[in-house]
């Protein structure tokens, strides 16, 4: 019992929203960050409703390792710049629709490896001027993307040490297993760097598999893998990372991963995305027996 | 929401922490932090979240519990400070919020924070009294009074008043008051001091030079106990209302369901 | 079962031993940190053995905020040099050794902040150069210890920036209740820095409350707050922590903190550090009674 | 300890695991990484913790799975990894290690990757082939190739040996090999680019010029082969001897113990 039951005080305000709320706080040409890694937790469902919205000229940050989410962004129209770490498809080859716009030069690429991008967030999280880097990396190709390091001084050592920029995104996109109406967030898998997401975005948006109450959360503090203060919006979404994967929850669908691949990307996004009115309209495309194959627990 | 009749048996620290809940109302759905011998700020943010902001977030200290609904316990970082909390903060995490985030401008990130030494324009000190390389009493450390150049706002506490914790000047610059050196340095949007909670009254720096200025006296306490416990010229309006008491109600809550064991009724406070 | 037991491969190594054998690594000179916070998990069996050893000249670099721990290795004379971020009893005070030491400049002390701290190992952990700190310290005190602070510029501004160097202990001591034989650690509580001092130092030593078996990390490698690589001996020391608490295990004992803090020094080392004659006997001082009744589940 | 007879019916991806397996035999209580797409040199770091190597510890790509005993899944980071796993890395943790850690002085740090180019002096590029503004192929980026600079030693696979792979000069750095840029920039310790295990055999830079020279020759391959499908001139010894094959033991530990799936005998790999 809480006193505004009573209306003695009160309260707490949920932050649960839809999906077509959560593009709402999506804005043409934000820089965005999404979670998840490879074929793993990233907010699918979500960045369906975003090519549906039409969204474009995103300055993408992806993910440290990003797959498809990052290639049916650019499919979709939705991406005008790209810093990428890593844009590929695992085992299953390149990612080719990032592959054809990069070769095509349609979109704009910003090289950073993962210290680059890891120790950016961070920088961007609390305003870290910039990130120097340990000595070593001038041996690589840094010439090449000038855009992407600068240099400065080692004033305890005298020496030119390169360093990079902070990364503070306007809009962070993460799914997880769990979370509260609060935003508390638990993953039963990799957090990955789901976490730094959410401190460095101006605005963090959850989708989840379940949303559950805080209670739950507070049973076990210590598993809540981003506290809820950087969350804005909390979206229930099953299977919202199809055909990813959702850590704890079910296995990526390598085979429609496969099939998306492959596909003409129009007719692709036709039947997936803008051929379907809602996410419950496209899971029901795979049906209920196909979706639940899908699951493991940890 | 102050919807109870006034108390009128209540300790100093009950009334100091009344305050205080009281005044994270404009805080609802910010962030805050307490720090270490902090008692009394962690029976104000549990008690401003049953009443008055049940969207604050708030930082138990050092050992970094979030929203912790435990009962009051006498150190900040104790374990038992987890229960009932909502994420368990690491020292990466606290840094992180102790530098800078306005990117998000949205939610303000207060602190809740005492010291040896605070001055007229609300800078405060935990380092040293007297000269740093040769103290005469040496303090605890910079600590996290970092984020006085980063938060949005700092509030002061003290268990004491007396002129040698108020001073005319700090004699080292933990937290930075409202100085010339805070306009050329910090960003905008990190507003700096904003009220002193004392056992004599609640103090703001609103005087036009920015000096601490006299907001309300504590019941029972005069402006000239207050200006002769105090080390520099406080600024004093023609009218000080009285601080208001606590209700019925916040007691009743403080006692019961915050602070079992009396904790705050048993702290060491001097006037 | 193992290929190890059946004499077909070689047995991976345990890192188990002795609260001397940790002392063995600990050299005179070097730079110490230690884990835990206030009266928190602090390795204080460790400790008391480190001042019956009569190690000398050490830098300490604390915890982010160091009581008791601080206190007894200056009041033991283990110390010439202590990085202060926080040394003090919370409401039980201030630290009395070092605040003697101190203000009759018989230690070395170099103050920094949390920022300079933790961000300093996290700099020393990974070869950092530097840490750059966000805009606005300028307005502190920093003026008065130019020895914590250098300055660079930033390159995507042209500003001036203060920066502070990157930390890496020679030695990092930690107390936590559980550790595998081959150095993964489980914090029951707060992990607070104890990772990052892992992370940071060339040798790390893990007391704990109890040895677990391989097999109980295994069941939930979510939970192991640090990772085995990282640990160099592992030593089994119940109410190692004593008289501060061990998260999740044991209370702290505020009485017999206060009674440190009310003693002559000499006479408390003489009877508690080198009139006992080892950590058992030091229990037995307080008693099962007593100490069971410190005991507290989280 | 190749405790067993050779055996005669095996994959090339289960000799070039067990090759890997066994050279982490020289970093028993080192540490190891491996990255995305990396089936292959999975199986070799849990078969060499079985046999060779039981104080390796080893990190499963971009999911961070500290030596984990789980069967052979192809994404290193798909979730099934974290089973029988002794630590989970975050991004952060990740970076922590792939940054300069030589304070410790004790272990060794090394990573066995690919690359879509791998050169004569051991460079390797993720990025692009061709001119890195007009690229012909785009690569998936420069990932944690970074570690080329800070881990201590760095070991090749590749799943095809053809002269698009093995060219005299990679287009994009991605990693360095042993040039003048990697001696006047790289601190001590990082020793660079170690060994290659290709499908047609095994190469160290232990030439005069420190370029690739061929180490072994896998059971069934000619020199004039290997020469053949490299787009440079290799350094070939005047005796080379055979790669052994795999023992019956590591072929069963591989079929039973690791990779019951058959993961590494479905994998394209092509000479």
């Amino acid at each position: 019992m809480e006193l505004a039951d009573i209306g003695m005080a009160p309260r707490r305000e949920e932050k649960v929203g839809t999906l077509e709320e959560a593009v709402g706080l999506i804005k043409n040409g934000d820089m965005l960050a999404f979670g998840g890694i490879h074929s793993h937790n990233g907010p699918m469902a979500l960045i369906r409703q975003m090519i549906r919205s039409g969204i474009k000229d995103l300055h993408a940050i992806g993910n440290v390792s990003a797959g498809m989410p990052a290639d049916i962004l650019i499919g979709g129209g939705c991406i005008e710049t790209f810093t990428v770490c890593y844009v590929g498809l695992e085992h299953l080859g390149f990612a080719p629709r990032f592959r054809k716009a990069a070769e095509e030069r349609k979109i704009k690429i910003i090289d950073g490896d993962e210290i680059y991008y890891v120790l950016g967030l961070k920088a961007g999280a609390v305003g870290l001027p910039f990130v120097p880097h340990p000595p070593g990396h001038e041996a690589r190709d840094n010439p090449k993307f000038e855009s992407t390091y600068a240099r400065t001084t080692d004033p305890y050592t005298g020496r030119e040490v390169i360093v990079s920029p902070a990364i503070a995104p306007d809009v962070g996109i993460i799914h997880a297993a769990q979370c509260d109406p609060f935003g508390n967030v638990v993953h039963l898998g990799s957090v990955v760097a789901d976490d730094l997401i959410a401190k460095a975005s101006a605005r963090t948006i959850v989708t989840t598999e379940e949303i559950v109450p805080l209670d739950s959360i507070k049973r076990d503090p210590k598993r809540t893998s981003i506290p809820g203060h950087y969350v804005d919006l909390v979206v229930e979404v099953p299977y919202g990372a199809h055909p990813l994967s959702c850590h704890g929850v079910y296995n990526h669908d390598e085979p429609h991963i496969v099939e998306y691949r492959d596909a003409d990307i129009d007719a692709y996004l036709q039947e997936y995305v803008f051929g379907v009115e809602d996410h419950f309209a496209y899971l029901e495309k795979f049906g209920i027996e196909r979706l639940m194959a899908l699951r493991e627990s940890l | 929401m102050k919807s109870s009749k006034p108390a009128t048996d209540y300790s100093i620290g009950e009334l100091m922490a009344v305050s205080i809940a009281r005044q994270m109302e404009v805080h609802d759905g910010d962030w805050a932090a307490i720090g270490a011998y902090s008692e009394l700020p962690m029976a104000s943010m549990k008690l401003a979240r049953l009443l008055y902001a049940p969207n604050l977030w708030w930082m138990s200290g050092g050992g970094g519990a979030i929203n912790s609904t435990s009962k009051v316990v006498r150190s900040t970082s104790d374990f038992r400070v987890i229960r009932g909390a909502e994420y368990v903060m690491n020292m990466q995490d606290i840094v992180d919020i102790e530098m800078w985030r306005f990117s998000r401008g949205r939610e303000k990130v207060v602190a809740v924070v005492g010291g040896i030494q605070i001055d007229k324009h609300g800078a405060s000190n935990m380092v040293c009294v007297g000269d740093y390389a040769n103290p005469t009493v040496r303090g605890v450390g910079t600590v996290g009074l970092c984020f006085g150049v980063s938060f949005s706002m700092v509030y002061f506490f003290t268990l004491h008043h007396n002129p040698k914790i108020f001073v005319d000047q700090v004699d080292f610059i933990s937290s930075p008051g409202h100085t010339e050196a805070r306009r050329k340095y910090v960003p905008e949007g990190c507003e700096g001091p904003q009220l002193v909670f004392s056992p004599l009254g609640i103090f703001d720096f609103e005087s036009a030079a920015r000096t601490m200025r006299l907001r309300s006296l504590h019941p029972g306490v005069t402006a000239t106990e207050v200006v002769e416990k105090t080390g520099f010229e406080l600024a004093i309006p023609d009218d000080v209302p009285e601080t208001d008491p606590p209700t019925e109600l916040e007691l009743t809550l403080l006692r019961n369901a915050i602070d079992p064991d009396g904790v705050l009724r048993e702290l060491r406070i001097t006037r």
